[in-house]
């Protein structure tokens, strides 16, 4: 595809003048009184949920379609930028955070400056690296970029990344060990169930029920008649004892959580949606 | 002595390898106790992290749904998701904060209005699924219904319904909704006992992981396994 | 404070102790040639069976989020799936809805494609990262190639010969979603009905997950590092869930020892004090 | 198994307007002045009791909302830490409150401040109780563990949303033999508080004890809604069963209650027994 200069200056007008409108509509906000930048935020927020409501709760034609899933089908572009310059917030917010602590030479401040020249440093070579991959402005893999990423991406932050979270089973250990002392009925059930879900779902459950000399297999005779000794021994294997713990008892504990989490989301889904949520706003 | 020259970090390949158990060594320390070492490897994981994320969100997502629409399709609309978008990061600032309130009330109203077809789709499949467990043997029985599927059913249904009425809060509960209620609660441990010890399998395999990256790579020790 | 009793020595072993104890204990079982054969459970059974029914030419999505934080669980399960995938001649997509699962899922499928004959673009294609995982879901439900634009080598879709015949995620048969966050949630709720889902979750998520599982909402799950290793069983293949299993299992043995010792030591000193 | 859209089961559109009413209405009841019923959560008699146990031993009480970030949880734990620390101001008993985030630890100040005021006690209010750590987890973590063990505090109570480090504050209580109560919506972690806890708050009860301290409308409303729906999903499960049991799992009704596509056979059954 050629450089095509035109399309690419009008294309570069268009976003100049949007940026335009953006930063002057920024002092006209600001003359709203506080009651008004409320409504306008509860309105915005109302549209918003509206539109996807609307997009469900709207009979659909044969070809499975209502009037709105093809404008949001369009839509879908910009929702996935403005979801990615949320995620970018985070981004902002910690540069700042430690900018602020570097250049005011807060306690602990050198730290701060280790994490920006890392920031500096990865930042750039992602997006070089994501750039030649696409092969953007003509951008080329360099053998500089390859060692430079490999180092920084394969060899720094990704075995830092899986450290940070291999830290856990020290403590998970340790924490178990001291904080699982029988006290109460329910720490106890609950200590109980883990253990035998711990040995029963790895393989040496299965060998010291083999050892035991526990049936291995269960014949359509012993599912007929349960009652059947064979049949109560195969259940007492630690495997089966596991699999019906998780099956039979958790399954439905979790089912009851789900409907208790479901339906609060529910409730705060519409009490956000129409701005009732006096902590937020 | 072969082993020991292959070991040492003579190639770039052996010295990234040195480089990868410094790190990791680094971040162990602090089982020992909180300590510089860690803390500067902390802090330099954390930039890496933030920094790498900018590949993908500038370059991967910016480019494709917002710059080569416009450049190439002449998308003149999608020009104001950008600017308006940015108003996010007003939200540090004294005067203008509330603006970045306009752009997050959007983003929070769009998933208020997805929690419709959410709520459908992942709960009410599961009240269906709890419905159809018949307490004994249903007069036309499609497939082999054996006494044991009748036994679970029922403890199926005690559980969730006592797990249930340990979650409600606007009515006192005395008498058998107490007892209930009860007992929910220690079914809560069941479960709850089988997370922990799911739980307790997962952060072992991720310890075992840089173990092995350690005997693997860097001590170049075959590791057998099962 | 008078001689520190066996019995509370047994209570309050140092932290610094168990750390070494476990650390030895893992380097131990990792070094160890036992093989024990496991007994697959029904989540896995099922999941075997799904994979297994697919004819060649079935086209399946492969929801790939996990990066190097939870890579001892998830990247045995998502070799194994792949495995499993190319041996059934099935065409494959791969998604990512978190930055580095994106690099770190396209390189790990380019080096199993090239193993096994398979050609990107052709066989096989990855879609890159895409930050809204519910918008993703819904727009791809519709029309995929207004969704995701491009593949994460800068091809348009309607040009990837992998998408001959595919306009959305209705011409899909399965999506394997191997993930260390809820994204199963979203899958479960935004796709287009008959779009069956496999589940490969961290061990963390499996407990939750299994009234879906009750219901029908997934029709197979492996867990974590050991569900690999079922997996790698049934497939007949050797991957890191067989290479962790024994040291998987000889952890639970030495945390199960410690609570029961700790709680020995407790009764214990309740006894010699109360006398 | 899943809806694309409300028109794949009416029904589902049916029970979110029931639970949307029934939220709504409550709400607009609650703001009305009318008194709902919120019953008193075992967990705060716990709470009372640590707060007893903690003002005899005199040393300080800590508070952590964790890394919850600001939001629905960390307004409704810091109206936990309030209750509770007007109770303690009655003894002059120290306390500690320990954040992760920024804006929670500008906001926790307010409150810590204006409970102070309400047990007329403003005096004993000391700006350096209310702390930021550290926006790390382990950083935080490590920080609060060191601070339990300084101090040797008497009482540790832990709202809010938790991840992995809550192991170390839990274990940490444990050493100095503190009282500890949590409460957390994050299901992951309640094992371990149960275990090392003297008393944990599970789920929705974290809701439910704001609430009841708080007794602010909207979240009164709300949750008498909830406990409305939650009784309605109960009766069509035990109704339900008794269909599938004594008629079959096939019958209309029970094909209504939740399955797509469900609508139509239901409808045509119904037209049936009309009609006849």
């Amino acid at each position: 595809m050629l450089f095509d200069t035109t399309q690419l200056v009008v294309a570069l007008l268009w976003i100049a003048g949007a940026f335009a409108l953006a930063i002057a509509l920024i002092p006209l906000l600001g003359t709203l009184p506080p009651r008004g930048r409320f409504a306008l935020i509860s309105f915005v927020t109302f549209i918003a949920g509206l539109f996807f409501a609307a997009e469900f709760f709207l009979p659909v034609g044969e070809d499975n379609k209502n009037i709105l899933t093809d404008p949001f089908q369009k839509m879908q572009g910009s929702l996935q930028v403005i979801t990615a310059l949320s995620l970018g917030l985070g981004t902002y917010g910690l540069v700042r955070l430690h900018l602020r602590n570097a250049v005011q030479r807060r306690p602990q401040w050198g730290y701060s400056l280790v994490l920006l020249i890392a920031f500096v440093v990865m930042a750039f070579f992602s997006i070089w690296n994501t750039m030649a991959e696409k092969g953007l402005f003509g951008i080329e893999r360099t053998q500089l970029l390859e060692n430079a990423f490999t180092l920084l991406f394969d060899y720094t932050l990704i075995q830092l990344d899986a450290t940070m979270f291999s830290l856990i089973a020290f403590y998970i250990f340790s924490a178990a060990y001291r904080a699982f002392r029988i006290r109460s009925i329910e720490a106890s059930i609950l200590m109980f169930t883990a253990m035998l879900v711990m040995i029963g779902i790895v393989p040496l459950g299965k060998l010291i029920s083999d050892s035991i000399g526990l049936p291995a297999v269960q014949t359509a005779e012993m599912r007929t008649n349960p009652f059947m000794l064979e049949n109560i021994l195969y259940n007492l294997r630690l495997p089966q004892i596991a699999g019906w713990i998780q099956e039979t008892l958790n399954a439905p504990v979790q089912r009851a959580i789900e409907f208790g989490v479901g339906i609060g989301a529910l409730a705060m889904a519409i009490r956000l949606w129409l701005s009732l949520e006096r902590g937020i706003n | 002595m072969d082993w020991l020259n292959e070991f040492l970090p003579t190639s770039t390949e052996r010295l990234n390898v040195w480089i990868g158990v410094i790190c990791t060594f680094a971040i162990y320390s602090i089982l020992y106790r909180e300590n510089p070492f860690y803390r500067f490897f902390e802090h330099m994981y954390i930039g890496l992290a933030a920094g790498y994320a900018l590949g993908p969100y500038l370059v991967d997502v910016l480019y494709r749904y917002w710059w080569e629409p416009i450049r190439i399709e002449g998308a003149w609309g999608l020009v104001f998701v950008v600017p308006f978008g940015m108003y996010l990061y007003f939200i540090y600032s004294e005067r203008y904060g509330w603006i970045s309130r306009i752009v997050i009330g959007a983003l929070i109203g769009a998933y208020s209005g997805l929690a419709f077809q959410m709520f459908s789709s992942r709960y009410l499949p599961q009240l269906h699924g709890a419905l159809t467990k018949p307490l004994w043997f249903p007069p036309n029985a499609t497939g082999e219904i054996f006494l044991s599927n009748i036994f679970n059913n029922w403890i199926f249904l005690i559980i969730l319904i006592s797990v249930m009425v340990y979650f409600t809060f606007s009515f006192e509960h005395r008498g058998a909704v107490k007892r209930t209620a009860i007992l929910g609660r220690w079914f809560l441990m069941i479960g709850l006992g089988a997370m922990f010890g799911n739980t307790v399998m997962a952060r072992m395999a991720l310890l075992i992981g840089r173990v092995y990256y350690l005997l693997d790579s860097w001590l170049m020790i075959r590791v057998g396994g099962g | 404070m008078e001689a520190r009793s066996i019995w509370e020595r047994m209570m309050r072993i140092d932290r610094r102790i168990l750390y070494v104890i476990l650390a030895v204990n893992i380097i131990a079982a990792l070094m160890a040639r036992v093989a024990i054969e496991p007994d697959v459970p029904p989540p896995v059974k099922r999941f075997y069976d799904t994979v297994e029914a697919l004819q060649p030419g079935d086209m399946v999505m492969v929801s790939s989020t996990w990066s190097a934080g939870t890579l001892a669980e998830n990247q045995p399960q998502f070799e194994a799936v792949l495995k499993h995938l190319m041996r059934k001649r099935v065409r494959f997509t791969i998604i990512s809805f978190a930055p580095p699962a994106r690099d770190i899922s396209h390189r790990l499928a380019r080096r199993i494609a090239e193993e096994n004959g398979y050609v990107e673009g052709k066989d096989w294609a990855h879609f890159g990262y895409t930050p809204d995982i519910i918008i993703a879901i819904k727009g791809m439900s519709e029309d995929i190639a207004q969704t995701i634009r491009q593949d994460v080598r800068r091809t348009p879709i309607a040009e990837l010969e992998v998408m001959r015949g595919i306009k959305s995620l209705k011409d899909y048969k399965l999506v394997v979603d191997v993930t260390p966050s809820d994204t199963l949630g979203n899958w479960i709720s935004y796709r287009p009905p008959d779009l069956k889902i496999l589940y490969c979750p961290t061990s963390v998520m499996a407990a939750e997950a299994y009234t879906f599982l009750d219901s029908g909402q997934i029709l197979g799950m492996i867990t974590g590092a050991k569900g690999a290793y079922e997996y790698e069983r049934l497939l007949g293949i050797v991957g890191l869930g067989t290479r962790f299993i024994n040291a998987i299992q000889f952890s639970h043995v030495l945390i199960i020892f410690f609570i029961l010792l700790g709680n020995f030591g407790m009764l214990m000193q309740r006894r010699a004090s109360a006398s | 198994m899943s809806y694309q859209h409300a028109e794949d089961n009416w029904f589902a559109a049916i029970l979110i307007a029931f639970i949307a009413l029934a939220v709504l209405v409550n709400i607009w009841r609650a703001r009305r002045g009318k008194a709902l019923y919120i019953r008193r959560i075992p967990g705060l008699d716990a709470i009372d009791e640590a707060i007893g146990r903690s003002t005899e031993l005199g040393r300080p009480v800590t508070m952590i909302p964790g890394l919850t970030g600001f939001g629905v949880e960390a307004v409704q734990a810091l109206t936990i830490f309030k209750y509770i620390t007007k109770q303690i101001a009655r003894f002059a008993t120290p306390m500690r409150l320990l954040t992760a985030n920024a804006t929670v630890y500008a906001v926790a100040q307010e409150a810590i401040a204006d409970a102070y005021n309400e047990a007329e006690r403003p005096d004993l209010y000391d700006a350096d109780s209310v702390r930021f750590l550290s926006s790390e987890q382990f950083a935080f973590a490590s920080g609060v563990a060191g601070l339990i063990q300084r101090e040797r505090i008497a009482a540790n109570f832990m709202f809010g949303i938790f991840y992995a480090e809550s192991l170390i504050f839990a274990e940490t209580g444990n050493i100095v033999g503190a009282v500890q109560i949590a409460g957390t919506v994050s299901f992951t972690q309640v094992p371990f508080f149960v275990a090392a806890c003297d008393y944990t708050i599970i789920g929705d009860e974290f809701y439910a004890t704001s609430a009841y301290i708080s007794r602010e409308p909207v979240l009164l409303g709300s949750l008498v809604g909830q406990d409305l729906s939650k009784i309605s999903f109960a009766s069509m499960i035990v109704g339900g069963s008794m269909i599938s049991t004594f008629i079959g799992t096939d019958h209309p009704i029970v094909q209504l209650l939740g399955k797509p596509q469900g609508w139509q056979s239901f409808v045509e059954w119904l037209s049936q027994v009309l009609g006849r």
